[in-house]
């Protein structure tokens, strides 16, 4: 299936737009989109390994698997306050 | 209450509506812009936020912050965009019959509020560089 | 700064005052008068003071803190005579560049003033009765 | 020596007054101040157990000797705040 991806602040610098997109298998965990991102997006490779991933607006773990149609954003560290 | 907002914080709107004869303590804590961090200094600072998932997490704070203490009043309220230098990015409000729960429950939440919830600070130095914070060692 | 009054306590002017540049942690505590205590229905409350000795203990305070913690800000602000439901008795206004020094300094602060400044508070409660308050044991 | 004693809040109501005296000794010490008040005031009875004492506006402990002309309150248990 075919996701896409919020980006915020530094990431979304990194790459130039706010959302990007990438291909991966059905069903596929947040781990495996991590690692499609990692692929095809290089310049988030500083970044990545510290970013948080949520689904529909709440914090989702590397096992959590990606439902079809689900919001999906990349949390770089926070800094509010 | 929660609030994500562009405009100044409204401190002393806050410790009104948070004050009534129905507390005994009333604590607010205010983020403010400092001008100086060590050597480096700032112009000012760029709060940028995920909107609706800042808004879903504060309101997760809140309630947890109600389960676990008393209190009869929980107000936060964070600001976006440019924020000048003394002026509040962030408020936190809370009031309790008695004021050990107030101090407990205003710290938990902005030490949490900073771990958790998705806005991101950019610090704009007086020299025009500009950082994005993604630090994972927390500040002020 | 240390100050008895018996006027309103102005909390928007003290945390104004905090506010600046220099700070990155605002923190202010306001002890208020409170309805019920438990099942008894308080109408006001009268404070007393030894005046002379009180600033001079609330500067010890003030200065104490100042040794403990970097605050570039130590308001504490009591009044005195009647304090109507829901108004202010006493404001404690702490700020440093970061917020733990803010937050350790007010709770510090509030909690000794409770312990070693010569005011008494006496209760009038709505039946007419009134008592003054000698516990040991602390509240608010 | 005559001394005078101020009094506030519930121990200034148990006596009526904001200031009592007593005669001491010459260089007495709090310990010896508190037991004559005590004899001398019975209303003060309930209180002065739990009663600090202050020479010049500030703490002094019962071991404390009081100088000839000091300020002298008796600080019943406060509750300021």
């Amino acid at each position: 299936m075919r996701v896409v991806v919020k980006l915020f602040a530094g990431a979304r610098e990194a790459v130039g737009d706010s959302e990007i997109s990438t291909e991966i298998p059905d069903n596929s965990s947040i781990r495996v989109l991590r690692e499609s991102l990692l692929k095809r997006y290089p310049t988030l490779q500083p970044l990545l390994p510290h970013a948080m991933f949520a689904l529909n607006a709440e914090y989702a773990g590397d096992d959590a698997s990606i439902p079809e149609g689900a919001e999906i954003a990349c949390i770089p560290p926070v800094s509010g306050g | 209450m929660i609030e994500l907002t562009r405009d100044l914080v409204d401190a002393s709107a806050l410790v009104e509506r948070a004050t009534s004869p129905r507390v005994g303590a009333v604590l607010m804590f205010l983020g403010v812009t400092r001008q100086f961090d060590e050597d480096r200094e700032t112009a000012s600072l760029q709060y940028e936020a995920y909107e609706k998932m800042a808004l879903a997490e504060l309101a997760r704070l809140e309630s947890e912050a109600r389960r676990t203490w008393p209190i009869s009043e929980c107000l936060i309220v964070h600001r976006l965009g440019l924020v000048p230098l003394g002026e509040a990015s962030v408020a936190v409000v809370t009031a309790s019959p008695h004021r050990s729960e107030a101090f407990a429950a205003g710290q938990w939440l902005i030490d949490t509020l900073k771990e958790r919830v998705p806005i991101w600070k950019q610090e704009h130095w007086v020299d025009g560089t500009k950082d994005w914070v993604h630090a994972t060692e927390l500040k002020k």
